[in-house]
């Protein structure tokens, strides 16, 4: 089953300006796979609806959380000490498919295979779990992140990534651009994409990886309410193949992503 | 010390508790996740219409203080996906199905009812908040004669009991409550969501893409406490209320005013177990109280 | 960089900057001891009759979820004693006074219009929340034909601008304010409280000895962004917009929203420097958005 | 001005079943009269409204309270723990009369005078700071105090009273029975007398002081809205002399109040 756990704050702490880094411990921390998220619920009772955040990091027992303060909620996350208690969930979402099952057309081995983690902004946080995990299946990791200005969790997808490619828009560190424009200036080639982060990157990212013919995941994000299925408010819109043919249906991305293929993706819709 | 009693005869259904589930909060699926759906008096099951229908743009949600805003815009695969799926994974649970029926006009109402009255739901909630596409987009719910003319075409081709569920953006809630008594409703649900918007000022646009929309939470539970006991004191027929219920003393508070049954919307999504945790919470207030049985609570009200 | 400028113009008055207080939420003696009154925009005094009103028995107040529930019933010294205490002590500081008129009959609500043109009150706000004793002590202001009536009826009395304050209790808020415009109102200004009631289950009776009463707070503060969205679109008069403002953000979303002013209530309650901390907050937020005027707030609005 | 002041909470613990002491401690903190109240104002912000609390005591810089849990807020009041910061009015209220100035046909001064303390439960509080300042002024103070069950503050009283009197609705404790009927039992005499209780408490002693004609100051309690005399939310009804006779006026209990005279009080009305 499914849970609200009552964790403890082991750290919180800025990492980056408005960007903070928690911890949170609890015995019923389990595993989780790369791209799911969790619910944390905040004690200040005049906000009532949980805030979905990627999982960093996890281990048994402790799970490492990165979020940017952008309005009322992440600010009095940011507030939190430690040792205060607080409401997460277990891990919600379906994360990125790399169980190695068959996935239609798409591949499920992935040794020795050269994949590329796409992150932007408060995208980039899952990716070093995802980094982790595909390197301990053998593939040949590369990171390509992009930032407004100052860079984070760098030093993390160095431990598990061969190389890592930053990118800011105004050019403070690394390549001056977008990670689209990265990729093609430095021509990092993969045989598959994984990436997060604003829409118009996600969907430039998939755009140009269904040209190349190259499959691409990418994690979406929707305003929600409840972050498992219940509400229905946090649909996007995928495109499936029915009888009557390609059908554009609405799906949770709580419930049936937050990852979808880029080539599902009715971006326009 | 007795045992509690907690169950309840309601609009002809036998539940053993009076706890369920508020339409468009619960997923038995999704819900069933996180607690035993057996243990609940009845759920009450997402809207649905007689076809399928898309819903708003998100973003759909909203949060306001102690409350929150939804505009889902009653995105359903239509009765016949929902008969095959939704109801009969529900079959498996000793627990009652209310099935909640959305509408655009009444021919809609009344094929989805026809529908559904075919499967073995325990009853049927017809929420009249639907704006009338007949008649210029009004609601339904809020023109006692719109309210009447769905009643009465529903009542008449359903097999099962009717509850009809109110939205108290209306002057007089016991209007609309006594013109559905009076074409043979089987009870009442009430309330619906109050109308509501919000504003991003950082974003300089409103927080729904649909501008407005459903506002709940325990913020609205003044106003829902309020309509329960007026429409108590107007009508015979049962009532189920919600609105913005969030503990069991909670709960005991709708019973004092007036409800058999309770539901539990909002508190759902921001607690998955709330459901289950409200029943258990009522009974220990019941224990407290020296309370045997539902009825006993009503009985004990002073009002 | 260029100095800020908050100052309106509304309804034939100037203010210095749009915030005021809410009617029954500000006493100059007693709000005075927490901060310079001088500062507001204007200020809405308590709601006053032509004679002087009891109120309802005690206990008036009650807390919910976000918000509170006030059953104060209008008590009030009447308008001579109005005039010679709460009006004189006014009269020292640089801010205009906008009285608020309660009446039971359209007769009573001239009476006190009159009483009060002569004094120099720069508006009059009239708050058709009441009962109206003739009509079986239905809302003035749930009916645009009594809306209708109670405005004309100031109007052809008043030497001062008229504000009509709206009820929320009603379907269409837009009619009633459609109806009061017809009549010659110079503003309208809404929300008043919702209508709510509150159950002690520990005491098993209502928290209010008037069982029910005017529910208001941030826990409405939707419900006001959205009507005084829906009246900005329906009427020309400008709108002092009100109902759970708490912050300098709230203001701005209630001026996008459509409000020319502000007034703060509940918020005063919870913490009495609140109409002035709300101004500071307006102003920084100004500062942080590059807006210079209240204006480019309006402006800046998306919707 | 009056002002809201953030304080620190030095000390918070219970002293009897329910029933707590907390100290709290600001440079802004004054002097105060006996029988004002302060604002406690609760950082749950679902919980709008201050809760009125009586000072029990107050130094320079500190301030105790001793406070019942008797729903959400004092529930909520009750976890507050050391160096919690908790927002607290300045004193409101006019507390009791004893400053010495001629009050119509009372007393002013105090020297060697004969006065009782009238405390039932909750009410017994702001007796201590009153016992303080009234053997300050040289009066010979006795304490009568009720309690259901189990008594608190005794010590603290004897600090400042010749004895201290306690009676108990089931005998557990000193006099089985209430405080008028220890009083009457007791004969406990003085030459006035000031209370703070339950309603039915008050209003008997009330009305047996006025039989033997002896001055009696009594402290009203009636559910708050603003505490500061802007809602008009706390009405009690009050007798007041005007040309027309006497008249029942309705006045604040947080503005006018607490404390009025006994025969002040229009108990039926
Ligand atoms: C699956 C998923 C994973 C996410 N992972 C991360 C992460 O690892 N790190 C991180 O910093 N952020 C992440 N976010 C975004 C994060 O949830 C929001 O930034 C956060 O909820 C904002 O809360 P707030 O109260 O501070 O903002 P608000 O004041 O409520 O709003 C500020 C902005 O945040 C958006 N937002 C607010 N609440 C939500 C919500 N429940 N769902 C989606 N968007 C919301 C609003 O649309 C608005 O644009 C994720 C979102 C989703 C859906
Ligand atoms: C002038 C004054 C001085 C007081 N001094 C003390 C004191 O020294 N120690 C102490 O334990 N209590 C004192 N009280 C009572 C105290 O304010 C309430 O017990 C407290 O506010 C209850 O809050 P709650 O949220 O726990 O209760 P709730 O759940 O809100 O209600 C429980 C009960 O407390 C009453 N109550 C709640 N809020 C208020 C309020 N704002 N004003 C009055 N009654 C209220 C309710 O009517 C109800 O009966 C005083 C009250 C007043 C008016
Ligand atoms: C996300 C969401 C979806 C809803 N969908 C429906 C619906 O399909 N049909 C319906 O009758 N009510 C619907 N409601 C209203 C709830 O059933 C309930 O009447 C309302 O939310 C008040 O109760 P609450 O405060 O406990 O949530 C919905 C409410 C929410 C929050
Ligand atoms: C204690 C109290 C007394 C009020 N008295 C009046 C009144 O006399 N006249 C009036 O028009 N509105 C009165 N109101 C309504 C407020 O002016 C305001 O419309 C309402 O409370 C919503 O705003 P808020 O949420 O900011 O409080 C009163 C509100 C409260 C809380
Ligand atoms: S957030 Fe509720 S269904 Fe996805
Ligand atoms: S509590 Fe507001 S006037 Fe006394």
């Amino acid at each position: 089953m499914k849970k609200i756990i009552c964790g403890k704050v082991a750290c919180n702490e800025a990492i980056a300006r408005d960007i903070y880094k928690m911890q949170i411990q609890s015995p019923e921390l389990g595993q989780a796979k790369p791209g799911q998220f969790v619910n944390l619920y905040l004690a200040d009772k005049s906000m009532l609806l949980p805030r979905p955040i990627s999982i960093c990091d996890i281990e048994e027992g402790c799970m490492t959380l990165v979020y940017k303060v952008v309005g009322k909620g992440t600010k009095a996350l940011s507030a939190y000490k430690e040792q205060d208690d607080i409401r997460v969930s277990t891990p919600l979402g379906n994360g990125y498919f790399i169980e190695g099952e068959e996935l239609e057309h798409h591949t499920c081995d992935y040794r020795g295979k050269k994949v590329a983690l796409v992150g932007g902004g408060i995208g980039v946080p899952p990716m070093v779990l995802l980094a982790k995990r595909l390197q301990e299946q053998g593939a040949e990791v590369t990171a390509v992140v992009g930032f407004p200005e100052e860079a984070f969790l760098i030093q993390e997808l160095k431990g598990f990534c061969q190389s890592v490619h930053i990118a800011t828009d105004r050019g403070t560190i690394g390549f001056h651009g977008n990670v689209l424009e990265l990729i093609q200036e430095k021509e990092i080639l993969a045989q598959e994409y994984f990436a997060c982060g604003p829409k118009v990157m996600l969907r430039a990212l998939s755009q140009w990886c269904q040209q190349q013919q190259l499959s691409c995941q990418v994690s979406l994000e929707e305003r929600m309410g409840c972050g498992y299925g219940a509400c229905v408010g946090c649909t996007c819109k995928i495109k499936v193949v029915t009888e009557a043919g390609v059908e554009i249906q609405q799906k949770g991305v709580c419930k049936h992503g937050p990852v979808f293929f880029g080539e599902e993706v009715a971006w326009d819709a | 010390m007795r045992k509690l009693d907690l169950s309840v005869q309601f609009a002809g259904i036998e539940m053993k508790n009076p706890v369920t589930t508020a339409s468009g909060t619960f997923s038995a699926r999704d819900s069933g996740q996180f607690y035993d759906i057996g243990r609940l008096g009845a759920v009450v099951t997402k809207g649905v219409a007689s076809e399928p229908w898309a819903g708003n743009p998100t973003p759909r949600i909203g949060e306001t203080y102690g409350g929150m805003l939804n505009a889902v815009g009653l995105q359903n695969p239509g009765a016949d996906a929902f008969i095959a799926d939704e109801l009969a994974y529900l079959k498996q649970f000793s627990t009652p199905v209310i099935a909640n029926v959305a509408g655009r006009t009444a021919e809609e109402y009344c094929l989805a009812v026809e529908k559904l009255s075919e499967t073995d739901v325990a009853m049927l909630e017809i929420n009249i908040s639907c704006p009338n596409v007949k008649e210029g987009g009004i609601g339904f719910g809020t023109d006692p004669r719109m309210a009447a003319e769905i009643t009465r075409a529903v009542k008449s081709v359903s097999k099962k009991p009717i509850l009809v569920k109110l939205t108290p953006n209306v002057t007089d809630i016991t209007e609309i409550a006594k013109a559905v008594e009076a074409e043979g409703a089987d009870g009442i649900s009430l309330i619906n969501t109050l109308l509501g918007m919000k504003i991003d000022v950082q974003r300089k646009k409103p927080v729904l893409a649909n501008i407005m929309g459903g506002f709940s939470g325990p913020a609205i539970k003044p106003v829902a406490v309020r309509m329960v006991y007026q429409v108590r004191r107007a009508v015979q027929i049962p009532i189920m209320g919600l609105g913005g219920i969030m503990t069991g003393e909670d709960a005991a508070e709708f019973i004092m005013a007036g409800a058999d049954v309770i539901s539990v919307g909002t508190a759902a999504l921001v607690n998955p177990t709330a459901p289950v945790d409200i029943l258990e919470e009522l009974e220990a207030y019941m224990e407290e109280q020296g309370f045997k049985t539902i009825a006993d609570i009503r009985q004990a009200f002073q009002g």
